[in-house]
């Protein structure tokens, strides 16, 4: 039996169904944690078959039914299911799926498993809307709800104060870069009549201002510079939702994002997405290697990974003249192909990026849940003996992350590298001193958790985990081996795959041997700097190093110090200002003054009738001078 | 020696209604007060017989009476209070008949 | 000899005028009122209005004077009767005398009227038929109204002064 | 399906027979059982008047249109109801808040409870009455009708500063209404229909507009009017007092229903009668509610620390979205406008249900003393995390429509603006989450512990769940299909905004 | 004169067009007669059967309104019958009923003569009746005075009272003083409009119609106009206008309750429709009269609501707000000017201020206690709680005084205000917007204490509070009556309505 896939038959199935299980666990099976998991996960493992059948069956299509109509503004809930979209779609749905699986054991025992699964579940669906929307309005509705998941899943241990805050703070940032999003989005309404991606590929006015306040949604979903503060609080919540959520999906919204909307870059935007996302990139990677929780280290990885990718969009630009673009319909083409390589090398490194980080989490889901709740990892060691499966499978993962050849890191990273150079050979050093500090801090954390003496209790009783716990990562370790060979991939998504800018020649060459450079002296040097022990040997050799890595650049102070001292002092301004100025001087002071008034009127009665007859005399002499005309 | 023409009289009518009105604000004395009253209405009937003179008509004349009449029980109503008043206060200065203000 | 008459006529009802209002002492103020009227009702002679002269002599002099002396007298309050002149009041009272007084002004320079003939009209109220023709005609129906308030007023009165034990009897 | 009587005078009636018959001395019991009917009623006349709107044959733009003559036709005032698109959202919200507002009250232990009753029965009547009159004199009418027995509940069974806040919300909304008065009055006299008909007056200015500075003056006094009325900044300090110290019912109305009196009384009267006077004091007013209403009355929101406080600021905030889609003056703005005026009725009378709900947990509004509440109360917690979240504009909720189509049509007003507006976005995340936080997550602080372990607090019950949701589920739908309301609502406006309607 | 021109003089005479006003002289005088034949017991009949007697007249007035009057003049043109002549016939007796009903509850608990006070009430309400209807000075000063002197009596008709005893005398003087100014005015008016050297002088100057078409032809006689402000000042002294209402609040505290109410309704009453007149009759001066009546209403409005706004005193503060109703009045009087459908609005306004106004004195008399001295907005605390029935009713009058919908009051402020409006009168208009936010204050400030605030000792100490004497029957029954008359009439004018503003 083949369906003809449309939007009809998509919405039902692969957009609602998440949904109604969420409606389903939030109605009735609350406090059925087991039957919710079970609904959760089978509604997943569906979203992952039907996004597999979907993709493999070659089916592409675009339609939608109108949500909104007020005057001329009609908002449709529409669908543009392309090769892109459909290769997102894939990643969600199996690293979905993994998540679903590892959660089955990892919360096996949590008390509000209910919650927990129902907002996996209304993650889905935000997800999956964001992947299928075929407008920026839609797509900045599943946006926002992929933010609100977001903020129910981290706070989902909300009786700790920081899990409260880092989902608030996480919402919140989200929200900051939602702010820019949505004034891109509306703008770009009012400068080209429509949203319509394609309609927008069609036909659309060159614009920096709307590429970068787009560009402002991603910086806040993808947390890079200056928004990047609430990826690493995030890791509060349970760490398969850290996986799924804040490292292979949602994160990597604000990446396809871009690439959804490449066709509206300019060079300008372009330039500042690159530099913002090789910042982040070489920040973020500095930040990761004096953290001492094993899921910050790999939180402040995502970030800088994500740094690559949004560095990859950015340069796929290349160094046009921005007067080309002004011309004819024949260098818009041009234009398009070139900032497609972007797109290609950053979808590249999204999904190998996806099955590796996500299996790097599980990983140390299962650490930590081998170890008993304990994220230190300098508490940790001798970990490769009593877990050996979640060893190997990590081992894998680093290997794909800092690139050893032959893994899918390596081959997207040399995408991205290759980019660089023939682009913007600044970008290109700044992005391959990344890539040696990735290659430093992976080891590092690889290292101290696997090898040695158990340093605590908790590691020394640790233990591999049920099946729900190890399938999911052998699966992951598999594609995270084999996801950089383009080859493997079905020819379903070529229209994503093609884009990938290949180095040939020289070039090839050259980029291979950085590579390699890039990677022995990283993981060289952590094997020879970091030994399995209870302290970080920076600390002790280089403490104003240390502490100015560990300082992350005081963000998360200034931060702080701005919403302390000067917003919430100004909120107290203003509010001291209305309570005693507004209500108090002005609307109590007239009062007042009325009142006085009043009182005078009424000490005027003083009961004594010779001053009451003058009022008589005061009155008439009144008329009377009207009557001779004074008035 | 001033002619005694229409004007003369409603002058001196006014002169008298003023005189009238003047003691009303000055004295304190409610009996007082009264008589200046009454003399308020008696300037009004010298206007008014002035008026019904020279202009011939009769409607003047006969206003008076109602105005005798009226100003009569007036007083007959007045000093009737201010009898009763007396009886309770001991005075009839309106200076002390400030019970009721503000 | 009508001019000198009414201008002594009028003299005299002018001082006698400002005698009951300043004088001190609530009798002599009666006093004053009285000879007021008489001259008020010289005027009306001259005015040929010899009926209302002699009702204004009757009901005034006679009636409404006799009333007003003889609650001063029953009341007994000339000894405590003083016009006191608080600078206030003082003030108060030349003010409110300069107004009357620029009113008066105002009113006798600007409100001249015409008198097209002195003789016209004269005689109009001399005759007492035609006011009973009026009375009883035109007015009749002002006149039940007096009665009634009449008898109104004196009930009123009634009221007013009966004895407190007289009262308690009736309810 | 045509009911064999007019869903709209029944809908006013009803209640107002209830009220009655509660004054006339019912005993408790009767009078708690009629209640219901009485509350009931309207918002079931008002759903079947949603779902077969479309099907009604419309009379000069209305369903449902019938006039009943009150003595008054030589003046042109009638009571004339029906029911468009502009209207029926809000005749929908009236219903529903009020049933939700009705049944709260009922399970209150309020002291006098049948007074309460009756007052609010009084309150649903008015309006129910507002928004289904097409008669200017009748929509004002009933609307001080409502207003009266608000102020009767604030100082009877309100909380702090009780009767000052009553004298207080009295005094201003009086000005309010009465400069709305006159204007209405202006606009009766000087449109020369000598009708308070909104049929009529619509008919004759369209043949005959008004001139430009008339206009300009009829238009000032209707927004400074209504604009009191809507708290708009900075004549809105009396609204987060008086929301303050209204029992939770009172504010459930005024807040939810009451208050959208002026904005639809702009958007169905002022907007589309004095085109030239609303373009003249847009930026005027725009001004006023981007800066004062949006983000001076935000900051003041992020500085409150009670939580009745915070939802009446919040309110006035959001208020300010409002102002800005009137301003706009374009199909879109209205009609987002209007979106916003139902979710936001229906999401502030949910937050004040539930404010009330937790007060009767903690025994205290302060948010410093609170905290942890989620861990006995999870069905409340998520109601009020679902409130908060519909207020603060998160698609899937009606504010999101509301919100998103009032910025859309601002863009084209003013970029400037619209970034201020817009920012609100962030502001309103900021307290609506620190106040959600602040109550229910974290460890409990040590004085929500020495309460909890005095009143151990339970969880919602079903007589508090069900109001809470009414409104949630209303919510929702809205938020999910909003062409139920966005359909007639578009109609009605591209009649009704015809000189726009082609921009 | 010859008899047959007598009996045609005599002719005009029309006896039966008077005779309401003749029927109820009758009925003063059987009431003497009665209190003489009838034995000491059966004296206590007597007001029973004077408000029988009224009862009787009144329902006969409303009945014969339905058949129609012959409009015209009769008594040789000092009367004028008309429709509105009838409707104010209705007011008075509608009035005298009320103030007697309240007079058996008040003369009850004092010791005085009671067949008098109906006798003196009776006789007052038939000059009133004349009063409205003459069209002749003489006929006007003579009613005019017969009602004075009556009142007179009454305000001092506690003679035990040195209160009442005080406000009758300074009501004597004050208003013996407005007498003579109105006399003297009178005056001026008979010599000029006599004066054979000026165009158009006529030899009946007394009768309005003859004195406007003088006036016509002299548009700017110094004399006249003077005489036109000091008959203006007399009629200002009864209506309470700025500046002659100093008086008021002092004779209304001392006057008993029932007097009060007839001074505020029946003798306010009179004294504008006498203003209507003088004003038609005057209407060629409107140079003179408009400015004159525009300042006076202005100051009147501002200066009535600001003195009662601090007001503790019942009574002064129903004179004072009095004062600022005639405000409104004058508001509507400046308007008939050029709008006839001002006088409409007048004539409904008196009717619902006739209501109210005896609903909240009626609930005074009940409260004021046996020496008709607890006058406190103090004293009224609590009173929700002892006596809901006298609360709910006093809430009604204040809520129609302050003109809230859907009471009468708000209808006939609606209609002043639409005839203002209508006649440009603007700066009036806002002065009356105000005075009606600040009346707010004080009329819900009583409501406030009658509501929200428990019992404490006006004095300080711990007093008990006095036990309230139930309410009588008919007193009951007329309160009622009075509190559903208001709100009907605010929810439905009927052919009152339609015909008022008809005309």
């Amino acid at each position: 039996m083949e369906h003809t896939f449309t939007h009809t038959v998509v919405v039902p199935y692969i957009l609602l169904e998440p949904l109604w299980a969420a409606v389903l666990i939030a109605l009735f099976l609350r406090k059925r944690g087991s039957w919710a998991a079970a609904l959760s996960t089978l509604v997943a493992a569906l979203i992952c078959f039907r996004a597999l059948k979907m993709a493999l069956g070659g089916f592409r299509f675009e339609g939608g039914t109108e949500w909104l109509h007020l005057g001329n503004f009609a908002l449709s809930i529409g669908f543009k299911y392309d090769d892109l979209a459909a290769l997102m779609l894939c990643i969600v749905g199996i690293v979905g799926l993994g998540v679903h699986v590892f959660s089955l054991g990892y919360m096996h025992d949590d008390a509000a498993k209910g919650r927990y699964f129902g907002g996996l579940s209304i993650f889905m669906f935000s997800m999956i809307g964001i992947v299928l929307a075929d407008n920026l309005f839609m797509m900045f509705i599943f946006w926002e709800l992929v933010g609100f998941s977001s903020w129910l899943l981290i706070g989902h241990w909300y009786e700790k104060t920081s899990a409260s805050e880092a989902a608030k703070k996480a919402f919140i940032t989200n929200r900051v870069g939602d702010f820019g999003f949505l004034i891109g989005i509306i703008w770009c309404y009012w400068a080209n009549g429509t949203v319509n991606l394609s309609a927008l590929g069609a036909h659309h006015v060159f614009s920096t201002g709307i590429a970068l306040l787009l560009f402002c949604g991603a910086v806040g979903k993808s947390a890079q510079l200056p928004l990047q503060v609430w990826l690493p609080d995030a890791m509060e919540g349970p760490t398969p939702v850290s996986a799924l959520i804040h490292a292979a999906t949602m994160v990597a919204a604000g990446v396809y994002m871009l690439c959804r909307i490449n066709v509206l870059m300019v060079p300008d935007a372009l330039t500042v997405i690159m530099w913002t996302g090789t910042a982040t990139a070489l920040y973020a990677a500095c930040c990761a290697i004096t953290q001492s929780d094993i899921k910050k280290v790999l939180a402040y990885s995502t970030l800088s990974q994500l740094g690559y990718m949004v560095a990859a969009f950015g340069l796929g630009s290349g160094n046009h003249d921005p007067v080309a673009i002004t011309g004819g319909s024949g260098e818009h083409r041009t234009l398009v192909v070139v900032a497609a390589a972007g797109v290609g090398a950053a979808m590249f490194h999204l999904t190998t990026h996806a099955f590796f980080k996500a299996l790097l989490f599980l990983g140390s889901g299962s650490v930590i849940h081998g170890c008993h709740h304990e994220q230190d990892i300098f508490k940790m060691g001798g970990l490769r003996t009593r877990m050996p499966l979640t060893f190997w499978t990590f081992t894998i993962g680093v290997a794909a992350i800092i690139g050893l050849p032959g893994l899918a890191g390596f081959f997207s990273k040399d995408a991205i590298l290759y980019l660089a150079f023939a682009n913007n050979k600044a970008v290109f050093l700044v992005l391959a001193f990344t890539a040696i500090l990735t290659a430093l801090y992976m080891t590092r954390l690889w290292r101290i958790t696997f090898f040695g003496e158990p340093r605590s209790e908790s590691a020394a009783h640790a233990h591999e985990g049920g099946l729900t716990l190890t399938l999911p990562l052998v699966v992951l370790a598999i594609l995270a081996a084999i996801g950089g060979y383009v080859a493997i991939y079905p020819k379903v998504f070529t229209g994503v795959f093609e884009l990938i800018p290949e180095a040939h020649g020289g070039d090839h060459t050259t980029i291979l041997i950085t590579s390699l450079v890039v990677l022995i002296l990283g993981a060289g040097t952590a094997l020879f700097f970091y030994k399995p022990a209870a302290t970080d040997p920076l600390e002790a050799r280089a403490p104003g190093l240390f502490r100015l890595l560990a300082s992350k650049l005081w963000f998360d102070e200034i931060y702080q110090w701005y919403i302390d001292k000067v917003q919430q002092r100004f909120a107290l301004l203003l509010n001291f200002l209305e309570q005693i100025f507004l209500a108090g001087l002005i609307i109590r002071g007239f009062a007042g003054v009325v009142g006085l008034f009043g009182l005078g009127a009424r000490a005027l009665h003083v009961g004594k009738l010779n001053v009451y007859l003058y009022w008589f005399l005061g009155g008439v002499v009144v008329l009377w001078l009207f009557a001779t005309g004074v008035f | 020696m001033i002619h005694a023409g229409l004007n003369t009289y409603v002058t001196l009518s006014a002169l008298l209604f003023v005189i009238g009105f003047f003691g009303v604000l000055l004295r304190k004395n409610t009996l007082v007060i009264f008589m200046s009253l009454e003399l308020m209405l008696v300037a009004s009937t010298l206007a008014l017989v002035a008026f019904s003179r020279f202009n011939g008509t009769l409607d003047g004349n006969v206003f008076v009476f109602f105005i005798l009449t009226i100003a009569a029980a007036e007083v007959a109503v007045g000093l009737a209070i201010i009898v009763a008043l007396f009886r309770m206060r001991r005075t009839v200065q309106v200076d002390e008949l400030n019970a009721l203000k503000h | 000899m009508s001019a000198l008459l009414f201008n002594l006529f009028a003299l005299f009802t002018v001082i006698c005028a400002v005698g009951t209002v300043v004088n001190k002492n609530a009798v002599n103020a009666a006093m004053c009122f009285l000879l007021c009227l008489v001259g008020v009702a010289g005027l009306f002679v001259q005015l040929d209005a010899y009926l209302l002269a002699f009702l204004l002599l009757l009901v005034y002099a006679g009636a409404v004077v006799a009333l007003f002396l003889f609650i001063i007298m029953l009341l007994d309050v000339q000894g405590k009767q003083s016009i006191s002149f608080k600078s206030f009041s003082t003030v108060a009272a030349a003010l409110a005398a300069g107004l009357l007084l620029v009113g008066i002004c105002s009113f006798a320079t600007r409100g001249h009227l015409d008198a097209p003939n002195p003789n016209y009209g004269s005689g109009v109220g001399a005759a007492l038929k035609p006011y009973a023709y009026q009375l009883f005609t035109t007015y009749l129906l002002p006149v039940q109204v007096m009665g009634f308030l009449l008898l109104a007023a004196m009930l009123g009165v009634i009221v007013l002064s009966r004895k407190l034990d007289a009262v308690e009897g009736t309810s | 399906m045509n009911l064999p009587f007019d869903p709209l005078l029944a809908s006013i009636v009803a209640p107002l027979a209830v009220a009655v018959a509660i004054a006339c001395g019912l005993p408790k019991r009767w009078s708690i059982r009629l209640a219901y009917v009485g509350f009931a009623l309207p918002a079931l006349l008002a759903l079947h008047a949603w779902f077969h709107y479309s099907a009604q044959p419309q009379v000069h733009g209305y369903a449902f249109l019938t006039r009943y003559s009150t003595g008054l036709d030589g003046l042109g005032i009638g009571l004339t109801l029906g029911l468009n698109g502009i209207s029926l959202p809000l005749f929908v919200l009236a219903g529903l808040v009020g049933l939700a507002a009705g049944l709260y009250a009922i399970q209150s232990t309020a002291e006098r409870l049948k007074i309460y009753l009756m007052l609010l029965l009084v309150m649903q009547a008015g309006l129910m009455g507002v928004f289904a009159s097409v008669d200017v004199f009748f929509f004002y009418f009933f609307h001080e009708l409502a207003l009266i027995p608000t102020f009767i509940m604030i100082g009877i069974w309100g909380g702090r500063d009780r009767s000052y806040a009553a004298m207080k919300v009295t005094i201003y909304l009086t000005l309010g209404a009465m400069l709305s008065l006159v204007g209405l009055i202006a606009l009766y006299v000087k449109s020369g229909a000598t009708s308070f008909d909104l049929i009529t007056l619509r008919e004759i200015i369209a043949a005959r507009p008004l001139a430009a500075t008339l206009q300009h003056n009829i238009f000032a006094l209707l927004m400074f009017g209504f604009g009191i009325l809507v708290s708009l900044w900075p004549l809105h300090t009396w609204a987060p007092l008086g929301y303050g110290a209204a029992p939770s019912s009172a504010a459930m109305l005024h807040a939810g229903v009451l208050k959208k009196f002026g904005l639809y009384g702009l958007i169905q009267i002022a907007l589309p009668l004095l085109p030239l006077g609303s373009a003249h004091w847009a930026h005027t007013l725009a001004a006023l509610a981007a800066v004062g209403n949006v983000l001076i009355v935000g900051f003041i929101t992020m500085a409150q620390r009670d939580l009745k406080q915070v939802i009446g600021y919040s309110s006035v905030m959001h208020m300010g979205y409002a102002f800005l889609g009137v301003a706009c003056y374009s199909v879109l703005g209205a009609g987002g406008v209007v979106l916003l005026m139902v979710a936001h009725g229906l999401s502030v009378a949910l937050l004040f249900l539930l404010a009330t709900s937790i007060y009767h947990r903690t025994h205290t509004f302060e948010l410093t003393e609170m905290g942890g509440l989620a861990q006995k109360t999870p069905v409340l917690a998520a109601f009020f995390v679902a409130a908060t979240f519909a207020s603060i504009g998160l698609p899937g909720f009606a504010n999101f429509w509301g919100e998103l189509t009032i910025f859309v049509a601002l863009w084209q007003f003013s970029h400037c603006l619209t970034v201020i507006a817009i920012s609100g976005v962030i502001i309103s995340a900021i307290y609506g989450l620190r106040a959600a936080a602040r109550v229910f997550f974290g460890p409990p602080t040590d004085a929500f512990a020495a309460v909890a372990a005095q009143h151990p607090p339970a969880d919602l019950n079903w007589r508090e769940k069900i109001p809470a949701l009414i409104l949630l589920a209303t919510l929702l739908f809205i938020g999910f299909w909003p062409k139920s309301l966005s359909a007639p609502l578009n109609d009605t406006l591209n009649t009704v905004y015809s000189a726009v309607a082609g921009k | 004169m010859d008899i047959p021109s007598l009996q045609a003089l005599a002719a005009s005479n029309t006896w039966t067009s008077i005779l309401p006003e003749l029927m109820l002289g009758c009925l003063a005088l059987l009431l003497l007669v009665l209190e003489i034949v009838l034995p000491k017991r059966l004296h206590s009949a007597l007001p029973g059967v004077a408000l029988l007697g009224v009862l009787a007249l009144l329902a006969g007035q409303l009945l014969t309104a339905c058949c129609g009057i012959t409009e015209g003049e009769s008594f040789n043109g000092l009367l004028y019958h008309s429709q509105e002549g009838q409707l104010m016939r209705v007011f008075f007796l509608l009035a005298a009923l009320l103030t007697g009903v309240l007079g058996t509850v008040c003369l009850a608990r004092q010791r005085v003569a009671h067949t008098e006070f109906y006798h003196i009430l009776l006789v007052v309400t038939a000059a009133m009746m004349l009063l409205v209807q003459s069209n002749h000075f003489v006929m006007l000063f003579v009613t005019l005075e017969t009602v004075t002197i009556g009142l007179y009596i009454l305000v001092s008709y506690f003679r035990n009272s040195p209160f009442s005893l005080e406000a009758g005398l300074k009501y004597l003087i004050m208003g013996a003083l407005s007498s003579a100014i109105l006399l003297f005015g009178i005056v001026l008016l008979y010599g000029v409009g006599g004066n054979p050297s000026l165009p158009a002088h006529t030899a009946s100057a007394m009768n309005f119609d003859e004195l406007r078409a003088f006036l016509a032809a002299n548009p700017h006689n110094f004399l006249a106009s003077v005489g036109i402000v000091l008959v203006l000042s007399g009629v200002a002294f009864k209506i309470a206008a700025f500046p002659f209402q100093i008086w008021v609040p002092d004779v209304y505290q001392g006057a008993p309750t029932p007097v009060t109410a007839f001074l505020a309704v029946a003798s306010k009453a009179a004294g504008f429709l006498v203003l209507l007149i003088v004003a038609r009759t005057f209407s060629p001066y409107a140079w003179l009269l408009a400015p004159v009546l525009t300042v006076m209403a202005a100051a009147t409005l501002l200066f009535g609501s600001l003195a009662a706004l601090t007001q503790h005193n019942v009574k002064r503060l129903m004179g004072l707000s009095g004062v600022s109703h005639a405000g409104f009045l004058l508001l509507g009087v400046v308007a008939a000017g050029t709008q006839s459908m001002a006088v409409g609005a007048i004539y409904f306004y008196l009717f619902a201020y006739l209501l109210a106004s005896f609903a909240v004195f009626g609930v005074m008399a009940q409260v004021a206690g046996p020496e008709d001295a607890d006058q406190e907005i103090s004293h009224y605390a609590g009173l929700a709680k002892d006596r809901p029935f006298l609360a709910l009713v006093l809430a009604i009058g204040l809520g129609s005084l302050a003109g809230i919908p859907p009471l009468a009051g708000f209808m006939g402020k609606l209609f002043i205000f639409i005839a203002a409006f209508q006649a440009g009168l603007y700066g009036l208009l806002a002065v009356a917007v105000v005075a009606v936010v600040i009346s707010i204050y004080y009329y819900f400030g009583w409501i406030r204490a009658v509501f929200f605030s428990n019992w404490v000792s006006p004095d300080g100490e711990a007093a008990p509070q006095p036990a309230r004497a139930p309410v009588g029957l008919m007193a009951g029954l007329m309160l009622g009556v009075l509190a559903l008359a208001t709100i009907f009439l605010g929810f439905y004018q009927g052919p009152l309505g339609q015909w008022l503003n008809n005309r």
